[in-house]
């Protein structure tokens, strides 16, 4: 499913994120939720997309503790917005499993009253159409 | 072409510079058979004095009307050999040059080759010749007056510098004293002296200068003219005291009832009365009446101030002014504001009082400001025990939300704040998140360093995410230390802002008055960035300070005398000639669509109705003017007109056509 | 000389170069005595935004081989904004003529500062081999039959 | 028609206009041509067909200039050339009673005729039928395959600017606008040239695009005046003859709404929209998507620019 492109090459065209803008400033790491949870921190998503090293980004815990709380997103002054990175990144392992996107009919038996709102609110957004 | 030019070719050899690659001799052979030409010599140097009379010679013996010298670059000769002809009394503007070194001689082997393309280079530039005009200069006469806009240092600078130089000034300033933010701050980096006592001694040397006028609570209304000519009204606002009759007592303020107006110099930090001089040193020190908060002006009733000035100064019935004045230079000094911190919620400004920018702590560590010079939280009075900075509030931000640009004073104030808070409150634990610290500028960074080094400022290599007020009246800040790969959870008793400056609020309108090019950012763009950097490229119109880009008081003065020099170098001219070579519209030709218009970058072409005859048809057409003091002579504008109406004087269509045509030939 | 270098084919060029920058950047590569083909002859002109898209057909049509525009650097126009204009213009005109099936190694546009006097001749000597390489201009002198 | 031809009447009768400007019909039943109408006589003159494609906004310039008010009729993608002459002061809107008429879609003669229709002596509009007499009986064609090109890409029948619309419309843009551009830039250089040579080597230098192109409305064309030494001196200099349709395009380019005048007045079917076609296809491309004549306030795509502006030399990059 690579259609030739690498996956680092696949996460930007999905999130539509320009790496090379990012300034280093750290106020995504310092907006996150989940920093400590995180073994690669969102500021270094960055690089590792800007060094074609998308393997170690997909397989680290990063890429599902990231809460989709969108304060990288909001706050970013770079527009750069390593939130959509994680997401591209996630879009990536999801369409190489060859699961395609959730049926509506099928997100019923996948809700579990644990897991956070706005995770919920996050993957509605991203998958309702 | 309804004139034969008699034109006369000049061929130099430059010593051996020419004549060593090409054949002079054969090119002034070759050029005595192109039309119009009677006559053709060559000579050693032409540029000598004796090549100079050869030209002169040839002007009176065979009676030319034209010249054309194959010789170096224009840009090296064209005005000696221009002059020569003008002695001769000839029209300086009939002579060519075609650049036979430069172009020819010193790049080419071969001397036939190279003997060819300067017979062709001579065949273009008689060509042209053979379609010159007589040019005049344009003479406009030149206002010995300058106008700045703005009262702060930038603009108190150039006034002085200008007022010096023997030429009246007038300083037009919003607020109610001159002054500006420079009077807001307490001390300056990198030196730490106390902002007042430079400046003051300014500002009254400025109000005490015979040759500067300063309207304050007043502000430009109209602008029109051109350089050396400007014609200005000046709203002067009611101030509602009387300038001449005002002692400066104070007992107004002092007995004023309405005394819950935020203070616009203490940002808002506290109080002020209706009746007010923005600050002690205020000049003029002549309070203005606040209407929109006057009791009197609101309810009628009070009149209190009246009541107590001895000098009867106090006149409600004071009604806005309006002056118009000549001008023969504008010096634009409009400073700047901070920008709005609306937007950048996640640092608590808008929730906690001890959340500030770093203007406010200006005014919190200053002795004449709301807290007395001590350093404390607003929200309760207390010393704060620990202090974070926070760098690029808005700066260098390419969202919606802030400036795309660096507003690079920050880097060092806040170096300045955290070594003042260290040195006179040791106990102070201060932090700084920064992303770059940048501190190009002489003893910059060895002032930043002392800041981290000697007085033990924590600087931190990372941003701050989020500031949360505490119920126990602490704030939380919560930042990165990239450096450490580490969040940061960390108490702050007060937390200040750098935030991103930006032009102020009103230079647009003043930009539009002043047909000054203005950037995406709101700052006035210079005419040239390298080059030209206080002037804008409206001939006439100065920059000064902040309002071109961000800067430091060093530089801003710097600029402002740079500026002041400018406008001095115009002012010292009786008459200013005006380069000839500018565009011209065809009345016939002209369709009236503004297509001109919209490419010129000067404004130096409007639009008039106007009475033609068309071979016969009188008829009232739209028609575009050119202004000869605007107009540069790029000549967008004769490319974008459809119907070739306008055209350029000096390389016009048909010349430049000609040159096209003798080369190609 | 060779018989070949005889019959060598020369192409006709013309440059046209802003007064402020690129015509500076002439006389800068003269003085510093870089060299590059005689087939190059400059028109001074006040600004790129002075050449009217007229003039350059106006030589194609008198047999130049190839035309060259040289202004400032996007940013540095004496005049602020010339070149801007000239960019758009020739950007429309070349893809015309590209349009038309003239070659588009014809034309070219290239920002010369005054400062670069070494640009300038490479330049020259890029665009005289390219449109030798191309040959004579026939196109453009007879995109009709008739004359 | 009759709708159009009785408030005509009515707004000359009470004074509101002072002349009609709109189709009269003209010596064969397929050329109505554009005309002035002063009073409800003239009127009876008055057509409005399938064959009614002149554009008459570029007669309101002369209109501007009379005393009065004329009411114009005006096609939905007239109205866009209206727009263009207000953006350049050439014409006034205070003069004008504009009533935006609809639009089916314009036939083209020359269509009918490949058809293999021929001596034509009638031409009824049915529904989506045409039904012809002709000296040799009666034919039938569908109105699409007689269309005029330019309406198979039309802009929409959206009136950009009127006071009143009469009548329905029909959308019949369905062509792709930048179709056979695209099959030219796909040509070699050699083909490109060779398909352009003969086409305009069949230019007879009759001016008939220029004088119908609303955009090409100067006083004095530089084609006419010596300005550029490009006027036509007894055909002693070949610049302007080869060049004319270049220097045309380019001229209007910016300013080109697409009317198509140019391609439906051209007596040997030069296919001079393609020029048009071309430069609006790189405006769009490099300067981002403009129409001409949709408004009367946005700057114009060569009197503007962008620091960030593709350089002349993508024209070469992308081949």
């Amino acid at each position: 499913m690579s259609y030739g492109k690498s996956q680092a090459e696949q996460i930007r065209e999905i999130s539509g994120v320009n790496p090379h803008k990012c300034m280093k400033c750290g106020k995504c790491s310092a907006s996150c939720p989940s920093f400590n949870e995180m073994d690669i921190k969102p500021h270094q998503f960055v690089s590792y997309v800007l060094n074609d090293d998308a393997e170690a980004l997909v397989n680290s815990k990063s890429l599902w503790k990231c809460l989709s709380c969108f304060a990288c997103i909001e706050r970013c002054p770079r527009d750069v917005k390593p939130g959509k990175l994680i997401d591209g990144a996630r879009q990536t392992v999801v369409r190489q499993r060859g699961a395609d996107y959730l049926m509506p009919e099928e997100i019923p038996e996948h809700l579990d009253p644990k897991l956070p709102q706005q995770l919920l609110v996050s993957a509605f957004r991203r998958y309702r159409r | 072409m309804s004139r034969v030019q008699r034109i006369g070719v000049f061929v130099c050899h430059c010593g051996s510079n020419i004549a060593a690659t090409v054949d002079v001799a054969k090119v002034a052979e070759m050029a005595l058979l192109e039309p119009g030409v009677v006559h053709a010599e060559e000579y050693q140097y032409m540029c000598s004095e004796a090549g100079q009379a050869k030209i002169a010679e040839a002007v009176k013996d065979k009676g030319l009307t034209g010249i054309v010298v194959c010789s170096c670059s224009p840009r090296m000769h064209e005005t000696t050999f221009r002059n020569a002809a003008e002695r001769a009394g000839l029209n300086p503007f009939m002579v060519e040059i075609a650049n036979i070194r430069e172009h020819c001689s010193w790049i080419h082997k071969d001397k036939t080759e190279a003997t060819k393309k300067a017979v062709i280079l001579a065949r273009a530039a008689i060509a042209k010749v053979n379609l010159n005009a007589p040019l005049k200069e344009g003479e406009s006469r030149v206002t010995k007056r300058a106008l700045v806009i703005g009262g702060g240092i930038a603009g108190i600078q150039t006034a002085l510098d200008i007022a010096e130089a023997g030429y009246p000034v007038d300083i037009v300033e919003k607020t109610p004293s001159i002054g500006g933010r420079m009077s807001q701050l307490d001390k300056t980096f990198p030196t730490l002296d106390c902002s007042a006592c430079i400046l003051t001694p300014k500002m009254v040397e400025a109000s005490a200068h015979e040759n500067i006028r300063i309207h304050t609570y007043s502000e430009v209304e109209q602008v029109s003219g051109f350089v050396g000519d400007f014609t200005v009204d000046i709203r002067k606002k009611a101030r509602s005291v009387n300038m001449e009759k005002c002692t400066g007592c104070g007992v107004c303020s002092e007995k004023c009832p309405a005394k819950r107006n935020a203070s616009e110099f203490n940002r808002g930090l506290n109080n002020r009365s209706a009746i007010y001089t923005p600050f002690a040193q205020a000049i003029p020190n002549v309070p203005v009446i606040d209407r929109e908060n006057c009791i009197k002006f609101k309810t009628g009733k009070c009149g209190i101030c009246a009541k107590v000035c001895q000098a009867g100064a106090v006149d409600y019935e004071q009604k806005d002014e309006i002056i118009t004045e000549k001008y023969g230079a504008i010096v634009a000094a409009t400073g700047f504001d901070t920008i709005k911190l609306d937007d950048f919620d996640e640092y608590a400004y808008s929730q906690s009082k001890d959340v500030i920018t770093s203007l406010e702590l200006e005014r919190v560590m200053n002795a004449a400001g709301p807290t007395g010079g001590h350093l404390e939280r607003l929200s309760d009075g207390k010393e704060p025990k620990n202090i974070v900075f926070i760098q690029c509030v808005g700066s260098r931000d390419v969202t919606c939300r802030g400036k795309g640009y660096c507003s690079k004073i920050c880097c060092m104030y806040t170096a300045k704040h955290a070594m003042l808070i260290r040195d006179k409150y040791p106990d102070v634990n201060v932090a700084v998140f920064y992303i770059d610290v940048r501190t190009p500028g002489k003893n910059f960074d060895e002032f930043y360093r002392r800041a981290a080094e000697e007085y033990g400022v924590n600087y931190v290599k990372g941003q701050v995410g989020k500031v949360a007020p505490q119920p126990d009246g602490s704030l939380l800040v919560q930042g990165v230390d990239l450096l450490d790969n580490k969040q940061i959870r960390t108490k702050a008793d007060m937390v200040v802002l750098a935030t991103a400056i930006e032009p102020e609020a009103g230079v647009r309108k003043i930009a539009t008055m002043l047909t000054a090019s203005i950037d995406n950012n709101n700052f006035l763009t210079e005419a040239h960035p390298k080059l030209r950097p206080v002037e804008s490229p409206t001939a006439g119109v100065f920059l000064s300070g902040v309002c071109q880009g961000p800067k430091d008081i060093p530089e801003t003065v710097a600029q402002a005398g740079a500026a002041a020099v400018k406008a001095i170098g115009l002012l010292a001219k009786d008459k200013l000639l005006t380069n000839p070579c500018t565009a011209k519209a065809d009345e016939l030709l002209c369709n009236g669509c503004s297509a001109c218009e919209n490419v010129c970058p000067y404004g130096a072409i409007t639009y008039e109705s106007r009475e033609v005859n068309d071979h016969g048809i009188r008829e009232v057409r739209r028609i575009a003017a050119v202004n000869n003091a605007l107009c540069q002579g790029c000549g967008a504008c004769t490319v974008t007109c459809p119907s070739g109406a306008m055209d350029l004087q000096g390389f016009s269509n048909r010349q430049i056509i000609a040159e096209v045509d003798a080369i190609c030939r | 000389m060779s018989i070949e270098a005889k019959h060598k084919f020369k192409p006709k060029i013309v440059a046209f170069c802003c007064n402020w920058c690129s015509y500076a950047g002439a006389d800068l590569a003269g003085s510093s005595r870089l060299g590059y083909p005689a087939d190059v002859k400059i028109i001074r002109v006040p600004c790129s935004c002075r050449v009217n898209p007229m003039f350059i057909l106006r030589a194609f049509e008198k047999g130049a081989d190839g035309v060259i525009l040289c202004g400032c650097h996007p940013g540095d126009c004496h005049y602020s904004t010339g070149n801007y204009y000239a960019r758009r213009r020739m950007t429309l005109l070349f893809s015309m003529l590209d349009f038309l099936g003239v070659e588009n190694g014809r034309t070219r546009v290239e920002w010369v500062s005054a400062a670069e006097g070494v640009k300038f001749s490479t330049t020259m000597n890029e665009f005289v081999e390219k449109v030798a390489s191309l040959g004579e201009n026939v196109r453009l002198g007879d995109l009709r039959c008739r004359n | 028609m009759q709708e159009l031809v009785n408030r005509a009447a009515e707004l000359l009768a009470d004074g509101s206009v002072a002349r009609v400007l709109g189709w009269k019909a003209g010596d064969l039943p397929y050329n109505p041509e554009p005309a002035y109408f002063k009073n409800a006589e003239d009127l009876e003159q008055f057509v409005y067909n399938g064959f009614c494609g002149a554009n008459l906004s570029k007669y309101m310039i002369e209109a501007s200039k009379q005393s009065g008010k004329t009411l114009i009729f005006l096609k939905p993608c007239d109205t866009y050339s209206f727009n263009q002459l207000l953006k350049e002061h050439r014409v006034d809107r205070d003069k004008a009673w504009i009533i935006g008429v609809g639009c089916h879609g314009k036939l083209d003669i020359e269509q009918i005729r490949e058809q293999g229709v021929k001596g034509i002596e009638q031409v009824e509009e049915e529904g989506d039928r045409l039904k012809i007499q002709t000296l040799y009986g009666e034919k039938e064609l569908s109105y699409q395959s007689a269309m005029l090109e330019r309406c198979s890409v039309c802009k929409g029948k959206e009136h950009k600017i009127y006071d009143e619309l009469i009548g329905e419309s029909a959308e019949t843009g369905s062509g792709e606008r930048f179709g056979r551009v695209e099959d030219v830039e796909a040509m070699s250089p050699e083909a490109k040239f060779a398909f352009f040579r003969k086409e305009l080597s069949k230019c007879i230098r009759c001016n008939a695009c220029r004088n119908v192109c609303p955009a090409c409305s100067c006083r004095k064309c530089v084609f006419d005046s010596n300005q550029f030494d490009s006027a036509q001196k007894a055909n002693v200099d070949s610049f302007e003859e080869k060049m004319f349709h270049i220097i045309r395009a380019f001229h209007v380019a910016g300013r080109c709404t697409d009317c198509g005048e140019c391609s439906r007045v051209c007596p040997q079917g030069i296919p001079l929209h393609l020029f048009n076609r071309k430069f609006i296809k790189d405006i769009d491309e490099l300067y981002g998507a403009y129409q001409a004549g949709e408004d009367t306030d946005t700057k114009g795509p060569l009197t503007d620019f962008t620091f960030e502006d593709a350089e002349p030399g993508i024209v070469a990059e992308r081949g």
